[in-house]
C-alpha cells in the first residue's frame, strides 16, 4: 500500500474522501457505522449537501450531538427527524424502494459484485464463521446501486469463486428468475483503486487507482482476471478542504478515523 | 443540517393539488374517521379534475362531494357509508341507477384494503390475509385470488389463502396534526393507515394544522409518523379536517354527518350545497371563516397533555 | 314486539341486558359502536368485569369520559391504555387471533349465519347499496365466536338465502378449504329471542324467547324453517340492578338507549 | 376500570422465568441493540434451562452466554456477531468446531427474521419478501421457498417471490422503559421488531425499567406499543437491558462490549465470568450492586425531554 499524499493522509482517510464524492447527487443513503459513515457526513458537507441517511436500525435524519459509534447509537435517536419500527423500514423504506445507495461490506466480493458474509470454507463446516447477512440481503436486493468499501485489496477477499453467497447481486437473481429493483454493486472502493460496473451482464472493472498504484498492482490483488477500463484516472488525492472537514468537522474525536 | 430552500416542501393547497393530481390519476384520501383530508378533496372540486380513481378504506362525505361533482369515475373502498349517521346520497344514486352517471366500483373489506396499501408500500406482488373464503366478494372482485402456501397447512395438507394485489396510487393525500418545512409527519390519536397510504403512493400531500419549527419535530422523533423523504408537498390548512375531527385540535362536527343524509339525498340540494360551500369559497380559510367563530367554539376541545418522555443525551 | 317487562323496558334496553349476559367470562371483545356498547359496558360492572374492548379504528382499554358516539370518539382516545395502527389492529390483534367475541349487525343474516351488508338485489344493479363489509369479514374469519344484534326480526332480514354473502361464516368458508379460526355466529339476539349454534355444521336454533313472546311468532318471523331447541327458556327479563346501571351508569345521556 | 388484582401481571424475574421457560422451549429475545433483555437471558441461566431454541435478529452476547451456559440447543438468527466489537467466542466455537457441543444454526437475513415474525404475530402461512434470489442461504435453509404471484408480472408474465415461514415462540420477552401492571408497554427510541415478537409468541414477557402509575400511561396512548392483552408477564427490572442501553435511562457499555471478545475467546474465562456475574449472584439486583454506583454513574445520562402533545378533552 504505498500512496503518499499530502499530510499522510491515513487509509481511513483516503478511503472515506473517495467515497464521499461517489456520493454526489445522492438523495438517501442506507449506510452501516464506520466508512460509510464518515463518508456521508463528509458528501453531506461537500457533494450532496440534501444527502438523508437511514440507519438499519430505524433512524431517519439524524443529527446527533456526537459521532455514533453504532448504527443504534443513542445519539443517532436524541434530536432525529423521525425513528421508525423494523418492519417499516425495511418493508417500506427499503423493500418500498426508497434508497438510492446502500453502503456494505464483506468477506469476500466476486467479480458481478456477489458478496459472502456468511462463512470462510464449509457452510456446515465452516473453517470460519462470520456474523452473516443482517440486512444485507435487503440492501443489495432493494437499493438503486450498492458501493462497496473494502479496506483490504487481496486475492482471498477477491475470489475467483465465493465460498458462500450470502448476498447475491441482480445477475445471480435474474439467473433464478427473480428481479431485483437495483443495479447491484456500482462502486468497489478499496486502498489500490476503484472498480465500477454499471449494472447487470457487467464484471467490475477497474476505472482507477489510488495516487501511487499501478494497474499491475491492482490486478495481483485480484484473485479473478481482472477487466481494466480503457482508460485508468489516476483517483485525485484527498483535497486539503476535504480532509479539513474529515478531521475537524465529521470526526475530530478520532471514533473511526485511523 | 439546517432546512434549506431545496428541503422546503411547504406549499399552498391550490398548488400542491394543482402539481400533484391530474385528471385520470388515482388518488388516495385516507384517514379513519380521524383527520380525513376534506380540504384537499374540496380543492381538487374547485379545480375541476375529471376521471379519478378514488381509493379510500371509508369513502364518506368527501367522497360523495367529490362524486357529486363529477371528479370521480372510479371508487375502491371497504366502506360506502355516511359513517353511523345515515346514507350517502349521491355514491347510491350512481351505484343503484347510474343517476346522473354510472361509478364504476370495487368492493374490499377493511383488512383488504389495509393489505393492498402494505403490498403497495412494501412493494410486494401480493399480501396474503385470512378473508374471503366463502364470501361472495371473489366473484364481483376479481382481484380477490388464493395462493397456494408452500408449507403444510394444520392438517399436514397444502393450505389455500386468499391474496390481495398491492395499490399504488398516484398520490395519496393525508392530514395530520403537524409537521416540520421537510415533510416530517407527526400523528397522534387514531393513526389508521396513514404512514403505509403514503409509502404506497408515488407521491404524497400532506396537510396539516400546523407547519412547526424542527425542534418540535426533532424532541420526539418517535412520534413522526411519515417521515420526509415519502412526502413531496406540506400544506398547511387548519381545520382542513372539517366536519371530521383532529385530535387535540377540534372535535367532530357530528351534526353535519347527520345533516348530510338529508343535504346529499336531494341531488340539487347538494349541487346548492357545494356551490356554497366548495366552488363558492377561494379556498379552505374562506369556508373556515364563513362556518364563523361561534361555531368552530363549538368544536373546541379542552386540554389533555402527554406526559413527557426522556429521550437522554449522552453527558 | 310485546313484551311487558317492568319500568317499560326498552327494546334498547332489552337487547343490551340480554347481549351482557352472553358476555360472562369473555375476555376481549371487538365492538362498534351502539348496542354492543352497551352491552359490554354492562357486562363490565356485571359478569365480566376483566372485559376488555377492542375497536375497529385501533384503541385497546379505552377509559372515556363520556360515551363515544363513533369507534373512533375522541373520547376514546384520551385516555386509552393503547392506540394502534390499523395494520397492527387488524392484522396483529384481530387476524392474530386476540378476539373471544366480536359483535356484527346486518341487513340480512341466513341460518349459517352468513351475514350481507353489501347489498339489497343484484350486486350489479342493486336496489339498494348497503355500506359493505367494513371490518365484518375479519371479525367473522378471527374472532372465537361472533354476536349478531338484530333490532328487527323479520322474514326479510331473516332470509331462506342472503341476497349476497358478504360475511361468510366458517360453513362457507370449509366448503372452500379455507380454515377460519373461530365458529362463526353462535348467538343472534333479537327483540324476540335468542338464536345460538355452537359451530360449524349446525344451523341456528331458537334457544330463548323473549318474555310474552311464543315460539310460533318467532318461526313467523324468520325466513327460513327454523329449528328450535328441545327446551325452549324463557329470557329472564332485565333486573332492576341492570336497568339502573345501564340508565344511570352507562348511558345517563341516552345516547344510545332509547 | 381501575386495575385489579387479576389484572395484575407484575412478578419476580425469577417467577416469570420459572413459569414462562421451560427446557426444550423456543424462546424469542428481542431488542435490536437497544433494550436487550440481558437480565432475562441470566436468569434463564441461572435456573439451568436446556435444549431450547433461541430465536433472535441479532445474537450477541447474551446469546452467547446462553450457549455457553448449556441452555440453547438451536438457534434462528440473521446476525451472529458481537456488534461491531468483534467476535463470540463461544458460538465460533461451537459452530466451527462443535466444540464443546455442536450448536443447530438457521441462517435468515435481517428481513427474513422480521417477517417471520410478522407471519407469525399475524396468524399467516407465510410472508413474501424481494430477498433471496440467488443466495446460497435456500440451500442451507429449506424454509426458505417460493410462492408465484397470481397476477402478471411487470413483464406480463409470471412473477415468482420467496417467502418465509412464521415463527411462533412459546415465549417472547422484551425490555421496555416502562409499564403499567396489566401490561401496556411504553417504549420509544429505536423500537425494532418487539410488538411484532411478542404478538408472534403463545406467552409474552416485558421486562421493564419502571412499573408506572396507569396514568402515565394513559395520558400517551400512542406510546403503547405492546396492549396489556398480547401481555403475561409484567417484570420490573431497573437495568437490565446492560450491557446495552435503555435510551433515556442509561448508555451503551460500549467498553464491555469490547471485553466480550476476549473473554469468551478463553472457554475457561468465559465460564468464570458466568460463575461470578450470573450464577454468582442472585438475581440482577445483586449483579448491579456488585457493578457499584461508580460504574453506573459513567452509563448516566443527561436530559432530553419530549414535547408533550395535547390528546384534548371534551368541553
Amino acid at each position: 500500500m504505498t500512496h503518499a499524499a499530502p499530510d499522510a493522509v491515513t487509509s481511513s482517510e483516503l478511503l472515506s474522501v473517495v467515497a464521499s464524492r461517489e456520493l454526489a447527487a445522492r438523495r438517501t443513503v442506507f449506510a452501516g457505522i464506520g466508512l460509510p459513515t464518515l463518508a456521508t457526513e463528509l458528501a453531506h458537507l461537500t457533494v450532496a449537501p440534501d444527502i438523508e441517511v437511514v440507519y438499519e436500525s430505524g433512524v431517519c435524519g439524524a443529527h446527533p450531538a456526537r459521532l455514533p459509534e453504532t448504527i443504534a447509537d443513542a445519539v443517532l435517536i436524541t434530536g432525529a427527524e423521525a425513528v421508525i419500527s423494523m418492519p417499516m423500514l425495511f418493508g417500506c423504506v427499503l423493500q418500498g424502494g426508497h434508497i438510492d445507495v446502500g453502503f456494505l461490506g464483506a468477506a469476500q466480493i466476486d467479480r458481478w459484485g456477489n458478496l459472502n458474509t456468511s462463512v470462510i470454507g464449509d457452510w456446515d463446516s465452516p473453517s470460519v464463521r462470520l456474523p452473516g447477512s443482517g440486512g444485507g440481503v435487503e440492501v443489495m436486493a432493494n437499493s438503486r446501486e450498492v458501493f462497496v468499501v473494502m479496506r483490504r485489496h487481496h486475492p482471498r477477499s477477491f475470489p475467483a469463486e465465493l465460498d458462500f453467497c450470502t448476498t447475491p447481486g441482480p445477475d445471480r437473481a435474474l439467473a433464478e428468475g427473480i428481479r431485483p429493483l437495483g443495479s447491484g454493486v456500482t462502486r468497489v472502493i478499496t486502498e489500490l483503486g476503484i472498480m465500477a460496473r454499471e449494472g447487470v451482464g457487467e464484471e467490475l472493472r477497474l476505472v482507477a487507482v489510488q495516487p501511487g498504484v499501478t494497474v499491475e498492482q491492482v490486478r495481483a490483488a485480484t484473485g479473478w482476471e481482472l477487466r481494466v477500463a480503457d482508460t485508468v484516472d489516476e483517483v485525485p488525492p484527498p483535497t486539503g478542504a476535504e480532509l479539513r472537514l474529515l478531521r475537524e468537522d465529521v470526526d475530530p474525536d478520532r471514533v473511526y478515523l485511523r | 443540517m439546517a432546512p434549506t430552500d431545496r428541503t422546503d416542501k411547504s406549499m399552498s393547497m391550490k398548488a400542491a393539488i394543482a402539481a400533484f393530481v391530474r385528471d385520470g390519476a388515482t388518488v388516495c384520501l385516507e384517514g379513519f374517521t380521524h383527520l380525513i383530508p376534506t380540504a384537499a378533496g374540496h380543492e381538487i372540486i374547485r379545480q375541476g379534475r375529471r376521471d379519478l380513481t378514488v381509493v379510500r378504506m371509508t369513502a364518506d362525505i368527501v367522497v360523495d362531494q367529490m362524486i357529486a361533482a363529477g371528479c370521480v369515475t372510479r371508487l375502491v373502498s371497504s366502506f360506502v357509508g355516511n359513517s353511523s349517521a345515515g346514507s350517502l346520497g349521491e355514491l347510491r344514486r350512481r351505484v343503484e341507477s347510474a343517476d346522473p352517471a354510472p361509478l364504476a366500483f370495487e368492493e374490499y373489506s377493511h383488512y383488504g384494503m389495509i393489505c393492498r396499501y402494505l403490498a403497495g408500500a412494501q412493494r410486494l406482488p401480493f399480501y396474503p390475509l385470512r378473508s374471503y373464503g366463502g364470501s361472495d366478494l371473489p366473484s364481483v372482485n376479481s382481484d380477490l385470488r388464493k395462493v397456494t402456501s408452500p408449507y403444510p397447512g394444520p392438517d399436514g395438507g397444502p393450505e389455500q389463502i386468499y391474496v390481495v394485489p398491492p395499490v399504488n396510487p398516484d398520490v395519496t393525500i393525508i392530514h395530520a396534526q403537524r409537521a416540520d418545512r421537510r415533510g416530517n409527519t407527526q400523528i397522534w390519536g387514531l393513526t389508521g393507515v396513514q404512514a403505509e397510504a403514503v409509502y404506497a403512493a408515488d407521491k404524497a400531500i400532506v396537510v396539516v394544522e400546523e407547519i412547526v419549527d424542527d425542534e418540535v419535530i426533532r424532541s420526539d422523533p418517535n412520534r413522526t409518523l411519515v417521515p420526509a423523504h415519502a412526502v413531496d408537498a406540506v400544506v398547511r390548512c387548519p381545520r382542513g379536517a372539517h366536519p371530521s375531527f383532529a385530535q387535540g385540535y377540534y372535535d367532530r362536527d357530528n351534526a353535519f354527518y347527520r345533516a348530510w343524509s338529508h343535504i346529499s339525498k336531494d341531488p340539487q340540494r347538494l349541487q346548492d350545497w357545494l356551490d356554497e360551500w366548495v366552488r363558492g369559497t377561494a379556498d379552505h380559510a374562506e369556508y373556515v371563516d364563513r362556518l364563523g367563530e361561534e361555531f368552530w367554539a363549538r368544536l373546541a376541545v379542552g386540554e389533555a397533555l402527554s406526559e413527557p418522555v426522556d429521550y437522554g443525551r449522552r453527558l
